[in-house]
């Protein structure tokens, strides 16, 4: 499929032609801090700050909190009203590889035997604008991890940074409708598109090399003294979970308030010692336990079912933890004891 | 991997749940009761069907939802029921419901004994306080199709003799001439002329064969970690051993992720697991 | 004054005066060090000081059993002597290496300032009062008082009062710079309502992380209000109410044991000011009862003490 | 909302059982008026309300809450109200710095034989709840204005 392209100038005027079809959310720091937002029309300084977002965007499809569904006591009995569908078509401009990667990674989950009506009803109404990378953090590793600055496979279009221009790659049918009246790339743009896809790569500095992990991880799960050391400085809070792009784990409650109630999803976290908590005993109380089941979910439990590792080396674990516990070091000094049988 | 069993989502929705009426409330030990109830749907009562050993979230809308295992047997579809110990907010909530009011009900989840890999064979149920409670939906399924099983021993056991679960069950087992039914408890009282001792000391004095039969352990984790090494002792081979585990839940559908033991969701992969299955990971996840 | 540390914690550990260290390690990012917390001597080789050193060690003393040897700055050895005011500590479980804290340099400030992320900068070096900071080969100047921390322009004990060790010069406490409580102060002057909607606008961002709570030596409860579920005081949901109701609360249950460290500020990952609520809380304190807590060793916690006449006008 | 014709301000009271509800049972024996906008919760002492019920109490929809107990001195457990003094007013200067109107959380001391400062107190803090509206603190207030209940 030729791709197209698009000068940063007309960014604005292109976001603005998918306006009128879609809500389209693109980054911005009014919130004070780096958010998928509405975008208000005018604003694209998002193409010289933005390197990626605080919250991923697996928010707008697993929110931070959303209601299931309402009910009312009547006299009768109870009468559930469930939440109208959601209809309205919304577009996510900026959305970076790793994060992508990782929308298609949790869509396993929500898709799997049963189906899930809340993630998929957004999921199937919202298009991914990608947008690659020219500036990765010193925390990222996403090339260690099967995916890259520019890469494209889980978006409907991936624009690519050629100086002043964006080459854009369509993915997906969707993605070709968005792009129907704009300029065909030339030869020449596509050699500057790899050459910049290239230096992108080469500037992801933090390697991890995850060759046999899962084995290693499966021969030292009953290690404690290891994980016991791993989980030292853990101080439990939930910013490497509730804020990683491939984590979706969730808590349901209820609230009523006289006679009418809600029934919400929020954000849960391993991390939490509440999270698999019993009244007669909660088995993963101790903080090596719950250390072990966020390392190994991703590295070894997701593997095992899904057949691929639940972390896309976005780095967002490793640059907002208040003790700097780094999953790369972790990851590294997991014992080799495949070799002895357990 | 269990297929999704969509027959009864409400509306295509699988957290939505169907209102359930209690028609009857059994008090089994102060702290447990048993709950006697029928969806409110007539056309969804007909319909409705469950294998022994799924379970199902039941919610007091308004408090919260909690996982208990379908206690009654499918072969009496005239009413469902479920057992629940007083120990937290949707317990307590339960405990103050009365007959007539509702609850919500979504279900069946999880996976169901193999009937037909138990066809022929000796059964050892293991049980030990409320744990009996999915035991026994099996139990009387069994009962009721008495023929096709072979020896039927049971070995339930709780902490006092008030704390014993379903006596009435418990007597017509014992009448019951095919069963050999052995009850104990931890700590007897002067009223108790029964066996004293821990569940899994009494199965080693009842030492059923390991030959063509299959063991089925439910109850705290404590008992069933104390229950398989003798089970081995007996001869038992981790896949002669069935239980059916219990976990902090909230989707029940394998989705919100807090009910694995390594990489198995007991909500969705069970609730009934050889221990062949999970022989990895219990020592130190369970 | 590295060296001292690791050799005095090497020994420590040797004689079997703790069973744990508690220190700082060199962090796996730029211009970071990450808690160490270790009962094997040979870790002790890792111990470091550097200017980056903000994490709070005190609140890893509660996890802790047996004699811990921690390394502590001043607002870390406030925390200490308030965990000591509180039982939860006994002090001689506890070799407090001292570090005399010259300030330590908010990374969030250097970035504003130069226009550049964190990891773009080159280095960040300081020398007394001269901050300079090189990225892509330029340097660029600014003074202490331009980067410092908020919570470190405002600090009065940059020495550890009470220490087993002091590991290098005590340093004087820092004149109060009127930058430290600025937002504050700009927020005391809108009007309430305005103010109210300002903190549900923020705390609309909160997604409930409790990196705040959990990262707070003032914050030890075993169980914490917000995981009670019988009665259920908050939802476990981040909706902004809650949110709000939950600061409010950790605030007040923490009056009299903060210490103004500034790291609940700081490991927010949505950036809410924070601070803005703790110190507002710790001058409160500070005002009714003129109670600095951590600074004397003799006094009651905040809560358990009263005095017959205090804050007359607040009953009718 | 639109203003109902006569708004009525709801007040919760916490009344230490020794001093403060002997003296509005005193108030009310001797048939001192005083309006009925509150709500009386009886507590062992005014050292036994947290501040946790203050803003639950806000929460849930409360205009206003009050907190009374002995004077200093007569406390029947010797040091329950030095305790809730601190606590108090800890708790309302850092409501003040929030936005929280002051006439929002009231706090008094009023012994077994003051049924007319109990009565005279209850009024005055109604009027102080009347002067400043009822309490929309945590409404989630739409767009247009339009108050959502207090759950939502």
């Amino acid at each position: 499929m030729a791709n197209k392209k698009v000068s940063k100038k007309d960014i604005a005027s292109l976001l603005e032609q998918w306006r009128q079809q879609f809500a389209v959310f693109a980054p911005s720091r009014e919130s004070g801090v780096a958010a998928f937002a509405e975008w208000d029309g005018k604003d694209v300084s998002f193409l010289d700050w933005y390197r990626n977002t605080v919250v991923p965007p697996k928010a707008s499809f697993l929110p931070p909190m959303e209601e299931m569904f309402r009910f009312e006591k009547g006299t009768e009995g109870y009468n559930i009203k469930p939440r109208p569908e959601e209809e309205n078509k919304r577009l996510l401009f900026g959305v970076r590889p790793c994060d992508a990667r990782a929308i298609a990674i949790v869509d396993m989950t929500f898709k799997d035997a049963y189906q899930d009506p809340y993630y998929l009803s957004k999921r199937n109404n919202t298009l991914l604008v990608g947008l690659s990378c020219t500036n990765p953090c010193e925390s990222c590793f996403c090339t260690s991890m099967g995916t890259g600055p520019a890469e494209s496979a889980d978006v409907d279009l991936m624009l690519v940074d050629i100086g002043d221009e964006f080459l854009i790659e369509e993915v997906t049918d969707k993605g070709k409708e968005l792009t129907r009246d704009l300029k065909e790339a030339t030869e020449e743009d596509e050699a500057k598109a790899e050459q910049s896809k290239k230096a992108a790569y080469d500037r992801v500095t933090r390697k991890l090399n995850t060759e046999g992990i899962k084995d290693r991880l499966l021969a030292s799960f009953d290690d404690q003294g290891f994980w016991e050391k791993t989980a030292a400085k853990c101080i439990s809070c939930g910013i490497c979970t509730l804020l990683c792009p491939t984590c979706y784990c969730f808590d349901i409650s209820d609230e009523m308030v006289k006679q009418e109630g809600t029934r919400f999803r929020s954000w849960d976290s391993c991390g939490f010692p509440n999270y698999t908590k019993m009244p007669m005993e909660n088995p993963r109380q101790e903080k090596w336990r719950r250390v072990r089941q966020k390392v190994c979910h991703k590295y070894e439990f997701y593997p095992m079912t899904f057949d691929v590792v639940a972390c896309t080396g976005c780095g967002r674990c490793v640059r907002l933890c208040p003790v700097n516990w780094d999953i790369t070091q972790v990851i590294e000094s997991v014992p080799d004891k495949t070799g002895v049988n357990k | 991997m269990t297929v999704a069993d969509t027959r009864f989502f409400a509306q295509g929705n699988v957290y939505l749940p169907h209102i359930a009426v209690i028609e009857k409330i059994v008090e089994e030990t102060p702290g447990v009761r048993t709950f006697h109830f029928n969806l409110k749907d007539e056309k969804l009562r007909e319909e409705f069907t469950f294998a022994s050993g799924q379970f199902a979230q039941y919610s007091v809308l308004g408090v919260g939802e909690a996982p208990f295992c379908i206690s009654s047997s499918p072969t009496r579809p005239d009413h469902l029921e479920f057992a629940v110990q007083k120990v937290g907010k949707v317990t307590n909530a339960l405990h103050r419901l009365g007959v007539g009011s509702e609850i919500g009900f979504r279900g069946p989840y999880g996976n169901s004994f193999p009937l037909d890999y138990l066809k022929g064979k000796n059964l050892v149920f293991v049980g030990g306080g409320i744990g009996l409670a999915p035991l026994r939906s099996l139990i009387w399924n069994v009962l009721d199709n008495r023929d096709i099983y072979n020896k039927v021993d049971i070995v339930y056991g709780a902490r006092t003799p008030v704390d014993l679960c379903f006596k009435y069950d418990l007597e017509a087992w014992d009448k019951d001439k095919t069963v050999n039914m052995v009850t104990t408890v931890d700590r007897g009282d002067d009223s108790w002329k029964g066996k004293v001792g821990v569940v899994p000391k009494i199965l080693e004095e009842v030492a059923p064969s390991a030959r063509e039969s299959a063991a089925i352990v439910c109850g705290p984790p404590v008992m069933i970690r104390f229950t398989f090494p003798v089970l081995e002792k007996l001869g038992f081979a981790p896949e002669q051993m069935l239980t059916t585990l219990e976990k902090r839940m909230k989707c029940g559908i394998g989705k919100c992720g807090r009910c694995n033991i390594g990489n198995i969701y007991v909500c969705r992969d069970g609730p009934v697991f050889s221990y062949a299955q999970i022989k990895d990971f219990v020592s130190s996840e369970y | 004054m590295e060296q001292k540390l690791r050799q005095e914690a090497k020994a420590l550990l040797e004689h079997k005066k703790v069973d744990w260290i508690i220190g700082f390690a060199p962090g796996s990012l730029k211009f970071t060090a990450t808690p160490l917390i270790t009962n094997d001597k040979d870790d002790t080789e890792r111990l470091v000081i550097n200017p980056f050193m903000v994490n709070n060690l005190a609140d890893f003393l509660t996890g802790l059993e047996g004699r811990v040897g921690i390394v502590a700055k001043g607002c870390d050895s406030r925390s200490i002597i308030s965990l000591i005011q509180d039982n939860k500590l006994a002090r001689e479980d506890v070799v407090i290496l001292a570090v005399p804290c010259p300030g330590l340099i908010d990374l969030a400030k250097v970035e504003r300032l130069v226009g550049k992320y964190r990891d773009e900068l080159d280095d960040i070096s300081r020398d007394g009062d001269k901050v300079t900071v090189t990225a892509d080969g330029q340097k660029k100047e600014f003074t202490a008082s331009q980067v410092l921390f908020d919570h470190c322009l405002a600090c009065e004990l940059p020495t550890p009062q009470e220490y087993d060790i002091l590991l290098s010069e005590p340093r004087p406490p820092a004149p109060e710079l009127e930058t430290s409580g600025q937002n504050k102060a700009k927020l005391k002057e809108t009007p309430p309502a305005e103010r109210w909607r300002f903190w549900k606008n923020e705390l609309s961002r909160c997604i409930r992380c409790y990196a705040c709570r959990n990262v707070c030596p003032a914050c030890f409860c075993q169980r914490c209000f917000v995981e009670e579920t019988e009665p259920q005081w908050l939802m476990p949901i981040p909706r902004w109410q809650d949110n709000l109701n939950f600061q409010i609360i950790r605030n007040i249950h923490v009056a009299g044991r903060c210490t103004d460290c500034g790291e609940c500020e700081r490991v927010c990952p949505v950036n809410i000011p924070l601070r803005s609520l703790t110190r507002e809380m710790y001058d409160i304190v500070g005002e009714l009862f003129k109670f600095k807590s951590g600074m004397d060793r003799e006094a009651q916690p905040l809560m358990v003490h009263y005095e017959q006449e205090e804050a007359e006008d607040s009953f009718r | 909302m639109t203003q109902q014709p006569e708004w009525e301000p709801k007040l919760l009271g916490f009344l230490c059982r020794w001093c403060s509800y002997a003296g509005a049972d005193l108030a009310g024996t001797s048939r001192k008026k005083y309006p009925a906008n509150i709500r009386i919760i009886k507590v062992p002492c005014s050292g036994r309300v947290d501040s946790l019920f203050i803003i639950k109490a806000l929460r849930l929809g409360f205009d206003g809450v009050l907190v009374s107990g002995c004077h200093p001195g007569d406390c029947h457990y010797l040091t329950g109200n030095y305790r809730a003094r601190r606590r108090i007013a800890v708790t309302k200067k850092f409501l003040e710095y929030l936005g929280v109107e002051p006439e929002r959380l009231q706090a008094s001391w009023v012994s077994a034989s003051e049924g007319g400062k109990f009565a005279e107190v209850v009024s005055d803090v109604t009027d102080g709840l009347k002067g400043v509206g009822p309490n929309r603190l945590f409404s989630e207030s739409k767009l247009d204005g339009t108050e959502a209940k207090a759950g939502s």
